[in-house]
């Protein structure tokens, strides 16, 4: 454990001061007149909602976008960026919050794209690129080659890539725009140190998250943004949780989960003996009316691939699975939705929302069937199911038929869990539904989730997150490499006895939680 | 996946062999060396083409006005030599490449400023230079006698036993072969059409390097421009036309990925010379002239099955004992 | 008095051949008087290029339409609503069907220019060989027209075996790989008869290409421009063709006759056609305007720089 | 953030329809239309006359017909370059037919399979395969041309019953040709297939993000093997028009019309990347492309030159409208 405010002398210049700078969209203002500076040798935590304009902030710090009015200074002296290499050359880097990496590159050439190093007739040296490339990935404890094709690696290792890149460069200051989303306890620990030697090397750090516990843990200092507005810093030492997520969401906000009666009803789904030749095996379990069957794991561990097979995506070798005791073939996620199983993925941008479409449509997109008379569309049926369920998920938009594309991640996630409610569904399942989804809408989410259970609805949460998966669930199901693990009834969740289990740790050990 | 990619090329000159030893069984002059190099002479400006348009579909883009290019670029060298017969012949060429690039360059800018797409850029492009071409020659034609040995002979000026248009050809792929492995350009392409998201973060100009590619492609559509006509020894509005088409089948069949990002250099060559010896092959073995376009268009098809099926990704391994058996 | 619209319809724009058929088309204009010719085309050997241009011709009501098509029967229905709309038709040098039009006008007879291809490659065979023939299209009208005449008459040339027939269509480059196939699948072949303009420049390239001059002779139908440094060379010894000025002028003549003297086509009618004499028209309404005319060394360089 | 911070209200609409319409595409497009249709009366003296105009419709009628299932198509993120191929084999077919004495019901009925069975075909191959389509109807477009090629050879099928003739050559009423009544209701039958129904729903679903679309339980490859299917169907309707037009059927038919095909749907706004697009932006470039070739066709202009026009006009109707924000956007700066 290190302290915050041990070397904080409050007369150090910052490396890069951002002055009344907005950034507008067509139809949003995403930023306005916000400041934010960025000290050598701290970690500034950049808070706030979805949608409050952290990652335009990245964006605009690294050269993608391009201000509409306000400065920056690096050492005191203004700068522009008309491009992501202006940024570069100012040494400034970024791990973005998605991975922007090449598939069919290997890790070395991901790491040095842009800055190879080159031989003496221009050529890029190769050897020494990789060279280069394993000593960075030793010094952060990578477990893979220079020479494995990114296409290889799991999502985790892919941030791993994604760190190493952005430690290529000799940057002096590094952004980090919610860097542990994907990333497993183990690997949250070696980035904690990662960031300790950064600052202990005097870069100026920027770090974005959702989790308190995290920014408490490495910050020396906050700002906080509100619907693309400043609203204040200061040292992390000076300031509670509490007030922090106050002056966050401009209100007070309860950090516990719904207060739930479990009283759960009949057996709805049944799951016998899924499996599939790589993913995934053995998987058997039974859901109940108005239950909330947790699903934790590492990253990694075939959650999402189990779902997706029972939603129709892909096709099990073996299994069956039963509705209300009737026997159920589900080829085609249409079947599923049919069936009543619907499932609100964990990747939004490419299986949830379909960018380009406006609002209300992707949220009627699998209701079309109810708002429509005899295939012929009803727009205003249409426009009635959608108020409804985006007034009920507290959604945030200046129009229902403005692009799904223009909202924040957040409040896309809302469209898309709209979407799914709108169906009337007997089992939603909800893969990570509030990963990088800011307090305030997550308070929301977890309510709405005890709602609809209280309705009757049944409901499977995929989570990484014990505090929700513990907080949520009334039984809960570990997997690990593709297996169940275990299967924990409400009684025996506790932090530690998830993480054995997902680790497949015999030994109860030191500091799982 | 790394695995695969020699496989798919390994598949493809199996297949070419195939065939050349199928045509062989009957007709053993086939396999003659003489033959054999005159099919690759005859494949060359395929080749060329094909190197230049797997850039630009590399990057996500397509180049329909190549073939147009090609003709236009062709018929003002030709024009050129009649009004100029003395020029050298250096001077052809580098008019050749600069004028095709210029083409490349109108695409490129399009395609970078004003993000249309280039599919629709081309496609107006293509309609457009064929226009030109009537309208600087008056539809009328250059030919033979009218240009100069010079002219005509270079492409066919023998080194080493090769056709100046063979060794030509072959240059172009060690260049390429080159350029992208190791420069920056060239690694840029893989990025920008693997990720173009992705390439914008990492301070790649993806715009920028779409205009390249087109610029690239049509260089060497131009220089092909003046292969073609002195070789053939005419120039007319329609030479080339439909050749476009041809071109990206030579890549498609070389497993160049349509939707950018996936392609070698030896992908695109051999998908070239396995169309090159195809069309040659069939007059020799006597299918009657009727039946090439059809048995063109299955080759294109199977080829391409094919090429899916081996590229064809299985899922992930998470299952520890699938990662055993793997 | 206003001019008399004669549209003189070609099978594509730019083409040596018709540019000099509109050259006599011109010359007839001139000794008429009062003919406005209306020089047009598809830009590609297409029927449906023609069709377009036809329904903008019908639309701006022209007097005659002489036209040399790309397709027999798809003109037809088009040609027709001409007629029906009072537009004289006549097809000239590559005919349509019957009732498409008035009267046809062949440059020479048919039997005529199939003897002429294969005596030409005859002549210079004297103890017979291989020939092969070198065509446009495997749609073009008169080339199968003449190959199958040519046929018809080979009994007469004893010693001489037609080996192969390839399509060029009428595109060079395709024309030339043809050309060298042949060669290479016949070494023995003595003589390439390409019945096409494009063919025949392409063969005598492909041959010059191949070192086989003096071995392999390329004859058939050819434009003197073109041919002139074939014939230089020595790759082709000579060829054939009519003349496509008389052509264009004799068309001309004779849409003026049909639509504004009262001309009448019929079966056994003699219809003047200026300098040209009368053409006389057969039970299909068709008739032959003149004998080919064989070009060769000793007459190229009069007639190169004409057409 | 501007008016979006009150959650409870979201409006339906940010802009009035009034507006959303003046904005449009099409409005861009009529507006060229009008444009070239003065133009053109002043141009020449024999343009405005009903029978001219009419003569004119051909030159799109068939293309057009195909135009609006290749809409579909495109907005769906694929693309049929085998539709002028897949003229080619049916009016192949219906030729074979007719020589063995098949009468005009018969005729109609086997072009019409044979336009589905081509799309089915390509559709086999990107549905169940998987394949680009871009690459396998480049593929089919060799192959269905080249069958043809293999039956017909130099040869040609004529001599089509003459109640055949009705179709390509027929007129309803004084100048309205039967191609013009097919197209009109083509237009409306696709117009309310994309923009009134859940179909049409989907098919945006498809282009904008098929992944999303599967998984919002839209059945994503059967869609796209009904588009291939409608495609094909489409091209056996012209393969009727266009042989019966012409009287007869050589390999050769329709020949380069896949690309003003797509040249005529993208000029209609609909956007080549998938996604995006409308029917009457379809409409409106059909008459579009019919009138620049019809005006320049009376002046006499070649048809390369021609060309040129629909070129620039393909560029420039896209490049105008950025080019002009672009240079706002560098005035406010
Ligand atoms: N490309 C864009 N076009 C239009 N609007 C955009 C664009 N990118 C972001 N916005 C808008 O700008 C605002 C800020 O978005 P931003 O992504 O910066 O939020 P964030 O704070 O990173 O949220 P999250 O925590 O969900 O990642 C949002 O209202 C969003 O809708
Ligand atoms: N190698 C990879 N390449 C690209 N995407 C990946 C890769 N591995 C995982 N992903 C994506 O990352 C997401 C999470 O990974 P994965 O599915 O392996 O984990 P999981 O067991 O479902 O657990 P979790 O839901 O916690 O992520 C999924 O959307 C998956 O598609
Ligand atoms: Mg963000
Ligand atoms: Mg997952």
């Amino acid at each position: 454990m290190m302290t915050h405010s041990a070397a904080i002398a409050q007369d150090v210049t910052p490396v890069v001061s951002m002055d009344m700078i907005t950034k507008t969209f067509p139809g949003v203002r995403a930023l306005d007149q916000v400041k934010l500076d960025l000290y050598p040798g701290q970690v500034t935590a950049l808070v706030g909602e979805n949608g409050a304009g952290k990652s335009t902030t990245v964006k605009i710090l690294t050269g993608i976008y391009r201000t509409n009015g306000g400065t920056i200074r690096i050492d005191g002296n203004p700068v522009t960026f008309a491009s992501p290499n202006d940024a570069a050359n100012a040494g400034i880097t970024a791990i973005h919050q998605e991975t922007v990496l090449f598939d069919e590159l290997s890790v070395a050439e991901n790491i040095y794209i842009g800055h190879a190093p080159r031989n003496s007739f221009g050529l890029i040296d190769t050897a020494r690129m990789h060279s280069n490339a394993a000593s960075l990935l030793a010094e952060i404890g990578a477990p893979f080659s220079s020479h494995t094709q990114l296409s290889d690696l799991g999502i985790a290792n892919k941030h791993l890539v994604a760190i190493a890149r952005a430690l290529s460069v000799d940057a002096r200051v590094v952004i980090m725009d919610e860097p542990t989303a994907a990333l497993s306890h183990k690997e949250i620990e070696e980035l904690y140190d990662l960031v300790d030697t950064l600052k202990a090397q005097g870069k100026a750090i920027l770090f974005i998250s959702h989790k308190f516990d995290e920014i408490f843990r490495i910050a020396d200092r906050y700002t906080v943004f509100r619907d693309g507005g400043f609203v204040g810093d200061g040292l992390i030492a000076d300031i509670s949780e509490n007030d922090l997520v106050t002056m966050m969401v401009g209100r007070s906000v309860e950090q516990i989960f719904p207060d739930r009666t479990h009283n759960v009803g009949d057996e709805v789904l049944k799951v016998v003996g899924y499996a599939h030749p790589t993913e995934f095996a053995d998987i058997s379990f039974t859901l109940k009316r108005g239950e909330i069957l947790g699903f934790y794991g590492l990253v990694g561990a075939g959650r999402s691939e189990f779902m997706q097979a029972l939603f129709g995506i892909t096709k099990p070798s073996k299994g069956v699975c039963q509705m209300n005791g009737d026997l159920k073939i589900i080829r085609s996620p249409a079947q599923a939705v049919e069936n009543g199983i619907v499932y609100v993925p964990e990747d939004r941008g490419k299986q949830g929302a379909i960018i380009g479409l406006p609002i209300f449509q992707n949220i009627t997109l699998p209701s079309l069937g109810r708002t429509s008379k005899n295939g012929l569309l009803k727009l205003a049926e249409e426009f009635k199911l959608a108020r409804e369920y985006s007034q009920r998920l507290d959604l945030r938009a200046a129009s229902l038929d403005q692009d799904i594309g223009n909202l924040s991640g957040g409040n896309q996630q809302k469209v898309v869990i709209a979407k799914w409610l709108a169906t009337q569904p007997q089992v939603i399942i909800l893969d990570e539904p509030t990963k990088g989804i800011d307090i305030g809408s997550k308070a929301a989410v977890h309510d709405f989730m005890a709602e609809l259970a209280a309705q009757g609805l049944s409901v499977i949460m995929i989570s990484s997150e014990i505090p929700e998966i513990i907080g949520m669930s009334d039984r809960v199901i570990v997997m690990r490499d593709g297996l169940i693990a275990a299967e924990l009834p409400r009684e025996e969740l506790t932090p530690e006895t998830l993480v054995r289990h997902a680790a497949g740790i015999s030994q109860p050990t030191e500091g799982a939680a | 996946m790394k695995r695969f990619i020699p496989l798919r090329e390994a598949i493809l000159s199996a297949a070419i062999l195939f065939l050349t030893l199928l045509v062989a069984s009957r007709f053993p002059g086939f396999v003659a060396p003489a033959n054999l190099a005159n099919v690759f002479n005859d494949t060359a400006p395929l080749i060329i083409l094909a190197l230049g348009q797997m850039v630009v579909i590399l990057t996500r883009c397509i180049d329909l006005s190549v073939a147009a290019n090609l003709a236009l670029t062709g018929m003002v060298v030709a024009m050129i030599n009649v009004a100029i017969p003395g020029l050298p012949i250096p001077i052809i060429l580098t008019i050749a490449v600069l004028m095709g690039a210029f083409m490349g360059a109108i695409n490129g800018i399009l395609v970078w400023k004003l993000s249309i797409p280039p599919i629709v850029v081309t496609l107006g492009t293509m309609t457009i230079f064929r226009g030109i071409i009537f309208l600087i020659s008056d539809g009328k034609w250059v030919n033979s006698h009218e240009m100069s040995p010079a002219f005509t002979g270079f492409p066919r000026t023998v080194l080493l036993g090769l056709p100046a248009l063979s060794w030509i050809a072959i240059l172009t792929v060690v260049a390429f072969g080159i350029m992208m492995a190791r420069t920056q350009f060239g690694r840029s392409i893989f990025a920008v059409g693997g990720n173009p998201h992705a390439a914008v973060y990492t301070g790649i100009n993806v715009g920028k390097t779409q205009f390249w590619a087109f610029v690239v492609s049509g260089a060497l559509a131009g220089l092909t421009g003046y292969l073609w006509v002195a070789r053939y020894a005419v120039a007319y509005v329609d030479i080339a036309g439909g050749f476009e088409l041809e071109v990206v089948a030579a890549c498609v069949i070389g497993g160049i990925s349509i939707a950018g990002g996936i392609g070698t250099v030896g992908g695109a060559v051999l998908g070239a010379i396995f169309l090159g010896v195809v069309k040659n092959a069939l007059p020799v073995v006597d299918i009657s002239p009727f039946w090439q376009l059809a048995i063109s268009g299955s080759a294109i098809l199977i080829a391409v099955a094919f090429n899916a099926r081996s590229g064809r990704n299985k899922g992930r391994v998470i299952l520890k004992s699938a990662e055993a058996t793997q | 008095q206003e001019d008399v619209r004669i549209a003189l319809v070609v099978k594509a724009l730019g083409i040596g051949f018709f540019e000099a058929a509109n050259e006599g088309a011109q010359e007839a204009a001139a000794e008429l008087g009062n003919v406005e010719i209306i020089y047009t085309g598809p830009t590609d050997t297409t029927a449906e290029g023609q069709i377009e241009v036809i329904n903008a011709l019908i639309a701006q009501q022209v007097d005659a339409i002489a036209i040399s098509s790309n397709d027999t029967d798809a003109l037809v229905p088009a040609l027709k609503r001409a007629m029906q709309r009072g537009i004289t038709v006549l097809s000239w040098d590559s005919g349509v069907a019957p009732e498409g039009r008035q009267l046809h006008l062949n440059p020479s007879s048919n039997p005529l220019i199939g003897n002429m291809i294969i005596k030409l490659a005859a002549d210079h065979l004297p103890d017979g060989g291989e020939v092969a023939l070198l065509s446009a299209t495997t749609t073009s009208t008169n080339q199968n027209i003449w190959m199958e005449e040519m046929n018809k008459v080979m009994g007469n040339y004893p010693g001489i075996e037609v080996v192969a027939t390839v399509y060029g269509d009428d595109l060079a480059d395709k024309s030339y790989r043809e050309a060298t196939g042949l060669m290479q699948t016949y070494p023995d072949l003595d003589a390439i008869i390409a019945p096409t303009s494009v063919g025949i420049v392409a063969a005598a390239q492909a041959v010059v290409d191949a070192g086989k001059v003096g071995q392999v002779n390329v004859t058939g139908l050819g434009l003197p421009s073109e041919m002139a440094g074939a014939i230089e060379s020595g790759a082709s010894k000579s060829f054939a063709i009519w003349n496509p000025i008389d052509l264009g002028y004799s068309a001309t003549m004779l849409a003026y006759e049909l639509s504004q003297n009262g001309a009448e086509a019929a079966p056994g009618a003699e219809i003047p056609m200026g300098r040209m004499g009368t053409l006389t028209l057969d039970e299909n309404n068709e008739g032959a305007m003149a004998d080919p005319f064989v070009y060769d060394a000793g007459n190229i360089d009069e007639f190169k720089s004409i057409f | 953030m501007t008016d979006a911070t009150t959650a409870r209200n979201i409006p339906d609409r940010m802009n009035s329809r009034a507006v959303r319409i003046f904005k449009s595409w099409e409005a861009l497009l009529l507006a060229v239309a009008i444009t070239i249709f003065v133009v053109n009366s002043f141009a020449s003296p024999y343009f405005l006359d009903a029978w001219n105009l009419s003569d004119a419709t051909f030159n799109f009628t068939e293309k057009a017909m195909i135009a609006f299932a290749m809409a579909l198509l495109i907005i769906a993120g694929e693309i049929d370059l085998s539709v002028a191929s897949i003229i080619a084999l049916a009016s192949t077919a219906m030729g074979l037919a007719m020589q063995h004495g098949a009468g005009t019901p018969e005729l109609v009925t086997i072009g019409l399979i044979v336009g589905l069975l081509c799309g089915a075909f390509n559709g086999f191959f990107v549905t169940v395969l998987g394949l680009p389509s871009i690459v396998v109807t480049i593929g089919t477009m060799s192959l269905f041309r080249g069958i043809s090629y293999i039956i017909l050879g130099d040869d040609s099928f004529r001599g089509y019953p003459s109640s055949f003739a009705w179709f390509g050559q027929g007129y309803i009423y004084w100048v309205f040709t039967v191609e013009m009544l097919f197209f009109v209701i083509i237009a409306v039958a696709y117009a309310v297939l994309l923009h009134k129904t859940n179909f049409g729903r989907a098919v945006y679903a498809i282009g904008n993000n098929p992944t999303g679309a599967m998984f919002s339980g839209i059945r994503v490859q059967r869609i796209k093997f009904i588009l291939f299917l409608l495609t094909g169907l489409m091209s056996g309707i012209a393969a009727i028009c266009l042989t019966s037009r012409l009287g007869s059927t050589r390999p050769s038919i329709a020949s380069g019309m896949e690309l003003e095909v797509v040249t005529m749907v993208v000029l209609g706004g609909v956007n080549i990347l998938g996604g995006s697009g409308t029917i009457p932006g379809v409409v409106i470039a059909a008459f579009v492309m019919g009138l620049v070739t019809f005006g320049l066709g009376l002046l006499n202009v070649p048809g390369l030159v021609m060309s040129i026009f629909i070129g620039l006009l393909l560029i420039g109707v896209i490049a105008l409208p950025r080019l002009w924000t672009m240079a706002a956007e560098r005035r406010k700066e």
